[in-house]
């Protein structure tokens, strides 16, 4: 699936460091440099979807955004449809929105709680003078959400967002991220506040949404198990680098980095007669204020080796389209 | 807004006419009244006044301003056209040089003379210098009741009304209360005489504000300079009725017209021990003039030289006759003593000197400085080594802040004494206790309008004259003052029976001659009762002849 | 060492802030119509003398150059001479800024003991009667002006009763030693009474009413319902974990409140006639005795900034969640 | 909006706050209709005496003053100057302080420094003494006690709006917003402004109640407008005149009118406040 | 030895405008040694479940009928004093949001030890070395004791919070979604933790969780809530593999599982019902593909099974019922 289509968005060594105020022993906050994501080199492909997990705090949401236009990327590149789009002016911005849009983890906080839903669906096309009135806008919205699985439309169209269930809100949060037919969107964590019941309805709603629109789709979650039945590809990521990438199933079946072995491992299965192993990595993941040296997850890692500790890995291709970052495949001293 | 307007048309005469040119408008009168806070009488009369004058047909915009504004825009810089103030009658003024010459001579007309209505009239100036200058008593008071008659001729500042002093002391504790003139009980001679009728003999004096600063070379109020009255001594001073009497001085004698030559105790001693001598005479008059000081400085400039020409005699040298001399002068001027204050210059310079506090204070007078908790107390003990030894053994003061506590002190007994007027809801009060004694006394000083000459409408006598009738003076005392107090027509108060000239034309409240006398001048109402200058106007500054 | 900059870092802005206001004040003053001589102008000082006055104080130079002398001199920790007093301004202001002090801080200590108690009871009985009515009286007492307040209580209590004095801060003829024979003095105590009762009534609304709201706040908190869990009984729940919590906010405002007190005091000082630097303030304007209202509310200004400071580091050595910076 | 009345209206104390001010403001609105008499007007007996201190009679409802006027009329008039300043404060501090919020919260940066500098000042000065100041500067009248009370309570606001904004320009609605193409003034005032409306509304109210507060304080200490009544300097000349102790009817109506009506204030600003704060709300 | 039977246990909430029924007649009965997960959809009932039984209802809520036995005692007829004895020494409860538990003003070692000073009536120091212990069976450094709570990341809290859940060592554990916020690999790690240290002195445990996989990992019964009604309960394995209410079934589907083939999700439609009306018969009839007229009636049939019982009318048909609900189109009636 991957060869047929071109790359709709892709990064180049993409850093977003962000200046934070932590508190040391005493009482005074001192500024550090916090390096949320630390050169990433992703790609998605039209029709494709690719899936991004890791632990909390890794730089998932944070990568979204910045490919978002969220934030100002550090360095690095974004390249949409072969456009730098990294830095952009205000116009230049304006017409990449319509390109891109997202979908948010937590459907309470994502809609605007003083606009019923057809404001909050009809704002984007106002805004980009989408429609000829407001009757025309009315009607598009209208339409989206009833794609979207809220029917009948009309009813919904006139609700504030207390008014709906968790679910019904992503669904129009979708419709409200689809309303400008974008080419790109982003999920993150999209059901991870939803009831387990209704997961998969919006998982599916999302899947056939982007296949539909041949959008270019990332879905972020900290659940692999999720990803596996909504990504084609998947990378893992881990304090701010995507230290695996690979096909899903590909990687499901074998992993290379001992981290997203570990991921895999701890994910929780609803079968009762397999047990979870043992306890394989210690600790929790540090700090991205506190990055340690060498590979960063050498002191969480089971095989930690001596290089490890000092040299940074490198991104080797070990199968094909299966990149690691481990020097345990890197055929350790070359840099 | 309340100070609407009540304008009634002017009742049908011939002055009333249709087609006025707009242009004969009389100009409004900005009023300035002072604010509630700092006086409730002046701004209640006040806004009684401004509505009186409305009735004539002035348009008046009556304007409140605080006193620090109005003294500088108005008495000192004189960019008024009309305000209220009232004028105290110190004992120093009993000689009404103050009244007569230097409100109301030519010279004081400029920016920070007290002319403050821009009085200029040629034959009053004569008669003001003759005034000034001649040491004949007669020929001076002869002026002054000619001087008189002008003012209350052409009104350039005409006053209104005074009050009816009343302090109050206990009774039960004291006796012999000596007021003085327009000092009531806080004069000088009443601390002197007053006997306790006990074995208390502590003063407990009650006053609304506190002292501020007892530095006779830089003090400024009245408060102040009565009060460092008892702790130094003048070579005269001013008796209960405003007459000088000798005090450190015990002999006057006046050589000439320009010299006069002065005899002073020998057994006076500084707080300190130091004795007073002609020294510390001659030093005073010489530091006050070295040093600038402000107060002293006003008292101190007819002064040539000063000489010390025996061993307890000095010789002023003036440098032209001035009549006021002793009684203003040299009553005014405390001796200080040289060897604390030429320390002090050495030390400060001239203007620390000024801005010194002066604590604790030493003088030579009758009362000691004890001690001073600012706006708390403030004590005297007796000067046990006088010449002349008060009844009582010390004076505390206490500052009240507020009418309303001193005269719960009063009732409480914590206040044996205050100078503070007693108005009539404090005279209720102070009735529950029936120790309470009233003196009553009248106010040498009275509530004057100062029109500014310099402007219209108050250029033009006839102008003036009429405003003046429309003052209503008795309305105010009734309803303002409730009954306490007196119309007045002269500046001079007519207890000060020397100066004060009875015969003076009396411009009292009659609106209707009020209209008439601008009637005669020529000037017109409109159909809305609005006045209009006489066609073809000329300004007549002052009453011809 | 770290705190010793971040409050050195504070306290550069705290001079930078008060220079603003000062110069702010200073110029306000200068446009002020009216000057301090001319205040005295009928008390017989000619034109000459008034002169010499202006000279005196100062005043007759240009404004930037007065500016400039009193930066200078303000630099030096010298907020020059009053006009009225003679003396010097530091002077007469510490001795009134005392008198203030103290009764702000006894009237605020009342308000806040008082508050903090009932503010928990109310929260604890919330939704009840008791908890709508408290509420209620402790909004109505905040809103009742204080000098109203103040001439209710005199009425009452020294004019009517006369259990109490009328005003001032201590009687006449007591000798005192000192600032604190006075201030440990019966008599003292006697006229501290009303006006510290006023002004705690006044300000004890807002401590009541935070800790209120507080404690609804961390009722709800999920480490109350585990307290309970833990089987701790209610009382010490309720002291322990709810107040200790709740109170923070309180701490803070308290400092806040004083600062804001000792600006208010005007009110109750004028009432009660206590010789505090509220009254002062209104005294040195109405005199246009510049330097000394400059010096006052230069003070004021000075209490409420540093107590706005303490709030801050109070509050985050209160609550280790908090930090400066 | 629609959803803030709705709470307002189940806000037992945010009702009796509510109907307080309408009644007041009512009692303004029918002022001149309802005083009896001009407020300053002496009023004499027929026989030419001045109607000194009369106790409440069927004449005069509330009695009468030391300079014989009537109290009643006097505390109708005065509730204009209350509700006046009190109205108009309130709405400029609310309007000033919400906008310096809105702003420095949402842009941050230089800007917020500079204007959150300036509010750090602004909270070095104390407010009475500046107002007395100020009020000496411009002159006594109703519009300089309001510059004054402006001046100094929309830093109140500001800063606790600067907060909410903080907190709100990180929800994620606002990021839709954002991705949506929507401008910095769009997302300022038709996504975050809304949201901050209770909060502003606590301060409309508690700002009004605090301006009424401070223009009868400021008359209190004689330096109200001098030509207008209002209730602080009805207390003022009844201080000043020293009829405090004798005349309760004098004493006591301004002092309840005022604590009222600073009451309503306060009563619908905690109403907003439990609304602004759901913790508060749900119990 | 039974150790808690609940015996037809119905909580209401008053509510300004009625009543709303949380839990509604609840039986449970837990043997010594059990680890039961309590599994179920938000707003279930399962919260208020737990608190009910340890008496800590929140004030407008209230026990109308049913008993709670625990060791012959009956724990709602128990005086307050008497129940608060009870409380943490013989019954720890890990609240919902363990995370915000702990009091951000005390460090957590003084939280620790205060439990273990109100109970036991001991010092300071030998709480404090207690507490110690603790930390080390946790696997917590000791020195955090003097830090605290928010010096703490997320998994540090919950493991402290187990810690003191320890500290009594009490008979049941009831431990409300201890795992919910935490990330994959953290959640393993405190769960298999909680586990052993249960199995080292053979305590009970109720775990209150949304998440059927967990329960399949960690419990040895289970029950499964729906709209205030326990509506299947059993060992694990017999209900995980082989579900008897159709719930069940669906809510097995809807788990993702990254062993095995990719597999479609599935998902119940609809939302949970509205408590707060009443509400006649089976509560899942709403949503349930196998519905028939009956089940909206009156009657609830309980059906025991062998350690169990579960709630269908339609228990007869259950074999082929569960055959069907394999299937995902039998869930896609609806979106
Ligand atoms: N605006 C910001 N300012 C400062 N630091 C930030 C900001 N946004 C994110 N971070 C930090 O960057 C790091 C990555 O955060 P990010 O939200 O991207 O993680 P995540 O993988 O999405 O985590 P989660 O699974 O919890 O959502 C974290 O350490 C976070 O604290
Ligand atoms: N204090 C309360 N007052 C009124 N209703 C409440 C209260 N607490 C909970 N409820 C309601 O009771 C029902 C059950 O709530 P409960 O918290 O027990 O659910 P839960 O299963 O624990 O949900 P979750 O998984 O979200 O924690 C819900 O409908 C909830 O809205
Ligand atoms: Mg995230
Ligand atoms: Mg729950």
């Amino acid at each position: 699936m991957n060869e047929n289509g071109s790359k709709v968005i892709e990064t180049i060594n993409l850093k977003k460091e962000f200046s934070v105020k932590v508190k040391n022993k005493g009482k005074i906050r001192e500024t550090r440099v916090l390096k949320a994501i630390d050169g990433i080199n992703l790609h998605v492909y039209e029709g494709e979807t690719l899936g991004l997990v890791g632990e909390s705090g890794c730089g998932k949401t944070t990568t979204a955004k910045v490919l978002l236009g969220l934030y100002p990327p550090s360095s690095g590149k974004i390249m949409l449809e072969g456009d730098d789009i990294s830095h952009l002016n205000r116009s230049q911005m304006k017409s990449f929105r319509k390109q891109a849009q997202m979908v948010f983890q937590d459907p309470y906080e994502s809609l605007n709680p003083r606009f019923k839903i057809k404001h909050t669906l009809m704002e984007p096309l106002e805004i980009h003078g989408i429609g000829k009135n407001k009757k025309e806008r009315y009607e598009m919205a209208k339409k989206i959400l009833g794609e979207a699985g809220l029917r009948p439309a009309e009813q919904f169209m006139e609700r504030f967002p207390h008014e709906m269930s968790g679910g019904q809100r992503q669904r129009v949060a979708i419709a409200r991220a689809l309303v400008l037919e974008p080419t790109f969107l982003i999920a993150d964590e999209p059901v991870s506040m939803l009831d387990v019941s209704i997961r998969a309805g919006i998982l599916k709603l999302l899947r056939s949404m982007i296949a539909e629109r041949k959008l270019a789709g990332i879905v972020i979650s900290h659940d692999i198990s999720l990803i596996r039945y909504i990504s084609d590809r998947t990378a893992v990521m881990y304090l701010g680098k995507i230290v695996e990438q690979a096909n899903t199933e590909a990687l499901i079946k074998k992993r290379y980095h001992p981290y997203s072995e570990a991921l895999l491992e701890a994910a929780p299965n609803p079968d009762p007669e397999v047990k979870f192993s043992l306890e394989k990595i210690k600790g929790e993941a540090p700090n991205a204020v506190d990055i340690p040296s060498g590979c960063r997850f050498h002191p969480r890692c089971p095989k930690c080796m001596e290089i490890c500790k000092e040299v940074e890995p490198k991104e080797i291709e070990i199968e094909e389209g299966h990149m690691v970052m481990c020097h345990l495949y890197g055929g350790a001293g070359n840099e | 807004q309340f100070v609407a307007s009540t304008e009634e048309p002017a009742s049908g005469d011939e002055a009333v006419t249709n087609q006025l040119d707009p242009a004969d408008q009389v100009p409004a009168i900005e009023f300035w009244i002072q604010t509630q806070a700092a006086d409730p009488i002046r701004y209640e009369a006040g806004l009684m006044v401004a509505e009186s004058w409305k009735e004539l047909g002035f348009e008046v915009d009556a304007q409140t301003r605080e006193w620090a504004s109005m003294s500088a825009e108005g008495m000192k810089a004189h960019e008024h056209d009309a305000f209220m103030v009232k004028w105290g009658g110190k004992p120093e003024r009993v000689d009404p040089y103050h009244w007569l010459y230097s409100m109301h001579h030519s010279s004081a007309a400029d920016e920070g003379g007290y002319n403050i209505a821009g009085y200029i009239n040629p034959v009053y100036d004569a008669l003001a210098e003759e005034f000034a200058t001649n040491l004949d008593l007669e020929a001076r008071q002869s002026a002054a009741m000619e001087m008189q008659e002008l003012l209350a001729r052409d009104v350039p500042q005409p006053p209104m009304f005074k009050l009816e002093l009343k302090n109050a002391y206990n009774q039960a504790k004291f006796t012999n209360v000596t007021p003085g003139v327009g000092l009531g009980v806080y004069s000088f001679w009443n601390f002197m005489n007053i006997t306790p009728k006990t074995d208390d003999k502590i003063l407990n004096l009650g006053q609304v504000n506190d002292i501020n600063l007892l530095n006779p070379l830089a003090t400024k109020t009245g408060q102040d300079i009565y009060m460092l009255k008892n702790i130094y001594d003048p070579l005269v001073r001013l008796d209960v009725k405003g007459e000088a009497v000798l005090w450190l001085a015990t002999e006057l004698n006046e050589i000439d017209d320009t010299t006069i030559e002065i005899t002073i105790r020998d057994d006076v001693k500084f707080h300190d021990g130091e004795p007073l001598t002609v020294e510390d005479v001659k030093f005073t008059f010489d530091f006050a003039k070295e040093v600038n000081s402000p107060t002293y400085k006003g008292h101190v400039k007819s002064i040539e030289s000063v000489e010390i020409t025996g061993e307890n005699t000095v010789t002023f040298k003036l440098f032209e006759p001035y009549a006021p001399f002793i009684s203003n002068t040299l009553s005014q001027c405390l001796i200080l003593p040289k060897h604390i204050w030429s320390k002090a210059y050495e030390e400060k310079g001239a203007e620390g000197v000024l801005t010194w506090d002066n604590l604790p204070a030493i003088g030579s007078g009758p009362f000691v400085f004890d001690y001073w908790r600012p706006n708390e107390e403030f004590a005297l003990k007796t000067n046990k080594e006088y010449f002349q030894k008060p009844k009582i053994d010390a004076i505390i003061r206490t500052p009240y802040a507020q009418a309303i506590g001193l005269v719960q002190g009063l009732v409480a007994g914590e206040v044996e004494l205050t100078s503070a007027n007693m108005l009539p809801l404090d005279l209720e009060a102070v009735a529950k206790n029936p120790d309470i004694a009233i003196v009553e006394l009248p106010d040498e000083g009275s509530y004057i309008i100062h029109y500014n000459m310099r402007t219209a409408p108050f250029d033009d006598v006839y102008a003036r004259r009429a405003l003046t009738m429309a003052i209503p003076r008795q309305k105010i005392i009734d309803v303002v003052l409730d009954g306490g107090g007196l119309s007045t027509f002269s500046l001079i108060s007519e207890t000060n029976e020397f100066w004060f000239n009875p015969d003076v034309e009396q411009l009292d409240f009659n609106l209707d001659a009020a209209r008439k006398e601008l009637e005669n001048a020529g000037y017109r109402w409109d159909d809305k009762g609005r006045l209009y200058y006489p066609e073809n106007f000329q300004v007549t500054p002052i009453m011809p002849e | 060492m770290r705190l010793a900059k971040y409050l050195f870092k504070r306290l550069i802005i705290v001079f930078i802030t008060l220079f603003i206001l000062v110069s702010i004040v200073f110029l306000m003053f200068r446009v002020i119509p009216g000057d301090p001589v001319s205040m005295f102008i009928d008390s017989g000082l000619d034109a000459e003398s008034q002169q010499l006055m202006m000279k005196l104080y100062g005043l007759d130079k240009p404004i930037p150059e007065q500016y400039i002398i009193y930066m200078k001199n303000l630099f030096r920790g010298d907020l020059g001479n009053s006009f009225t007093y003679g003396k010097s301004v530091v002077e007469v202001i510490s001795e009134r800024f005392l008198n203030t002090l103290v009764l702000t801080l006894t009237s605020l200590m009342i308000a806040f003991t008082l508050g903090i108690k009932t503010g928990s009871f109310l929260a604890w009985h919330r939704n009840s009667k008791i908890d709508l009515v408290g509420t209620i009286l402790a909004l109505i007492v905040r809103c009742a002006p204080v000098f109203w307040t103040g001439m209710i209580l005199l009425s009452i209590f020294a004019f009517k009763l006369e259990w109490l004095p009328l005003g001032g801060m201590t009687s006449v003829g007591q000798n005192f030693t000192g600032f604190w024979d006075k201030i440990l003095s019966l008599d003292f105590l006697k006229h501290l009474i009303l006006p510290a009762i006023t002004s705690a009534l006044y300000s004890m609304a807002t401590p009541t009413l935070l800790m209120r709201t507080s404690m609804l706040e961390v009722i709800k908190e999920d480490y109350i319902e585990l307290a309970y869990a833990k089987g701790i009984p209610e009382k010490k729940v309720r002291r322990r974990h709810a107040m200790r919590t709740a109170l923070l906010p309180v701490v803070t405002i308290f400092a806040v409140q004083a600062g804001l007190a000792i600006g208010g005091s005007v009110l109750v000082e004028t009432v009660f006639r206590w010789p505090g630097m509220g009254r002062e303030i209104v005294l040195a304007v109405s005199s246009r005795d510049y330097p000394m209202a400059q010096g006052a509310f230069l003070f004021i200004g000075f209490a409420t900034i540093v107590f706005n400071l303490i709030a801050d580091v109070l509050y985050a050595y209160l609550d280790p969640r908090v930090s400066l910076g | 909006m629609k959803n803030i009345f709705k709470l307002f209206k189940k806000n037992i104390i945010g009702i009796i706050g509510l109907s307080i001010f309408m009644f007041f403001v009512l009692v303004a609105i029918f002022a001149d209709q309802l005083a009896p008499y001009d407020p300053m007007e002496i009023q004499f007996f027929a026989e030419g005496g001045v109607k000194r201190l009369l106790s409440p009679s069927m004449g005069h409802l509330l009695g009468t003053t030391y300079m014989g006027r009537d109290i009643f009329s006097q505390m109708v008039i005065g509730t204009r100057i209350a509700v006046l300043v009190g109205v108009i404060s309130a709405v400029c501090v609310a309007f000033i302080g919400t906008n310096i919020g809105l702003i420095a919260g949402y842009f941050g940066g230089i800007v917020e420094r500079i204007l959150m500098g300036i509010v750090d000042v602004m909270y070095g000065i104390p407010f009475l003494p500046f107002a007395l100041i100020l009020v000496s500067v411009l002159g006594p009248g109703v519009q300089n006690v309001i510059l004054a009370i402006v001046l100094i309570t929309w830093r109140n606001s500001s800063r606790v709006i600067r907060a909410q904004v903080l907190s709100l320009k990180n929800r994620t609605f606002i990021e839709a917003a954002k991705l949506s193409g929507a401008s910095d003034f769009r997302i300022l005032y038709k996504h975050i402004a809304p949201n901050v409306v209770p909060v502003s509304l606590i301060y409309v109210s508690t700002s009004m109640a605090s301006a009424i507060m401070s223009e009868s304080s400021i008359s209190f200490l004689g330096l109200g407008d001098p030509m207008q009544v209002s209730w602080g300097r009805i207390l003022f000349t009844c201080y000043q005149s020293q009829a405090m102790f004798k005349a309760p009817w004098w004493v006591l109506p301004p002092g309840i009118a005022i604590t009222l009506l600073v009451l309503s204030g306060y009563m619908m600003g905690r109403a907003f406040e439990e609304i602004a704060n759901p913790k508060l709300r749900e119990r | 030895m039974t150790l808690l039977d609940v015996q037809k246990l119905s909580i209401e909430y008053r509510l300004s405008d009625g009543k709303l029924r949380a839990v509604d007649q609840v039986s449970l009965k837990l043997e010594s040694g059990d680890v039961l997960g309590l599994v179920g959809e938000s707003g279930c009932g399962k919260s208020t479940l737990v608190k009910g039984i340890i008496n800590l209802l929140p004030s407008n809520g209230r026990i109308i009928e049913g008993d709670i036995v625990f060791e012959d005692v009956v724990l709602n007829k128990l005086s307050k004093e008497s129940m608060r004895k009870k409380r943490w020494k013989e019954i720890s409860l890990i609240t919902q949001s363990a995370m915000n538990s702990l009091n951000p003003v005390y460090r957590v070692g003084d939280q620790i030890a205060e439990v273990i000073i109100e109970h036991e009536k001991v010092g300071k120091r030998s709480a404090m070395e207690k507490a110690e212990e603790l930390f080390d069976l946790v696997g917590l450094d000791r020195g955090r004791l003097q830090d605290y709570p928010h010096q703490f990341s997320g998994g540090m809290k919950q493991r402290a919070i187990i810690a003191m859940s320890l500290a009594l060592n009490p008979k049941l554990i009831i431990a409300d979604e201890p795992t919910t916020a935490l990330d994959v690999i953290v959640q393993s790690q405190i769960l298999e933790r909680m586990n052993n240290l249960l199995k080292g002195y053979s305590g009970s445990m109720i775990l209150v969780t949304h998440d059927v996989s967990v329960v399949a990992q960690t419990c040895t019964k289970v029950a499964v809530m729906y709209g205030g009604k326990i509506v299947e309960y059993g060992d694990v394995v017999q209900v995980l593999k082989k579900p008897n209410h159709p719930y069940t079934m669906g809510l097995k589907n809807a788990f993702p599982s990254l062993i095995g083939e990719k597999r479609e999700l599935v998902s119940i439609s609809g939302t949970p019902p509205d408590l707060s009306k009443e509400i006649l018969g089976c509560r899942f009839a709403e949503r349930c593909p196998f519905v028939i007229e009956r089940c909206k009636g009156m009657s609830l049939e309980k059906t025991e099974v062998e350690n169990g019982y579960f709630y269908c009318i339609r228990h007869a048909e259950k074999e082929e019922l569960r055959k069907r609900a394999d299937l995902p189109e039998t869930w896609e009636s609806e979106v």
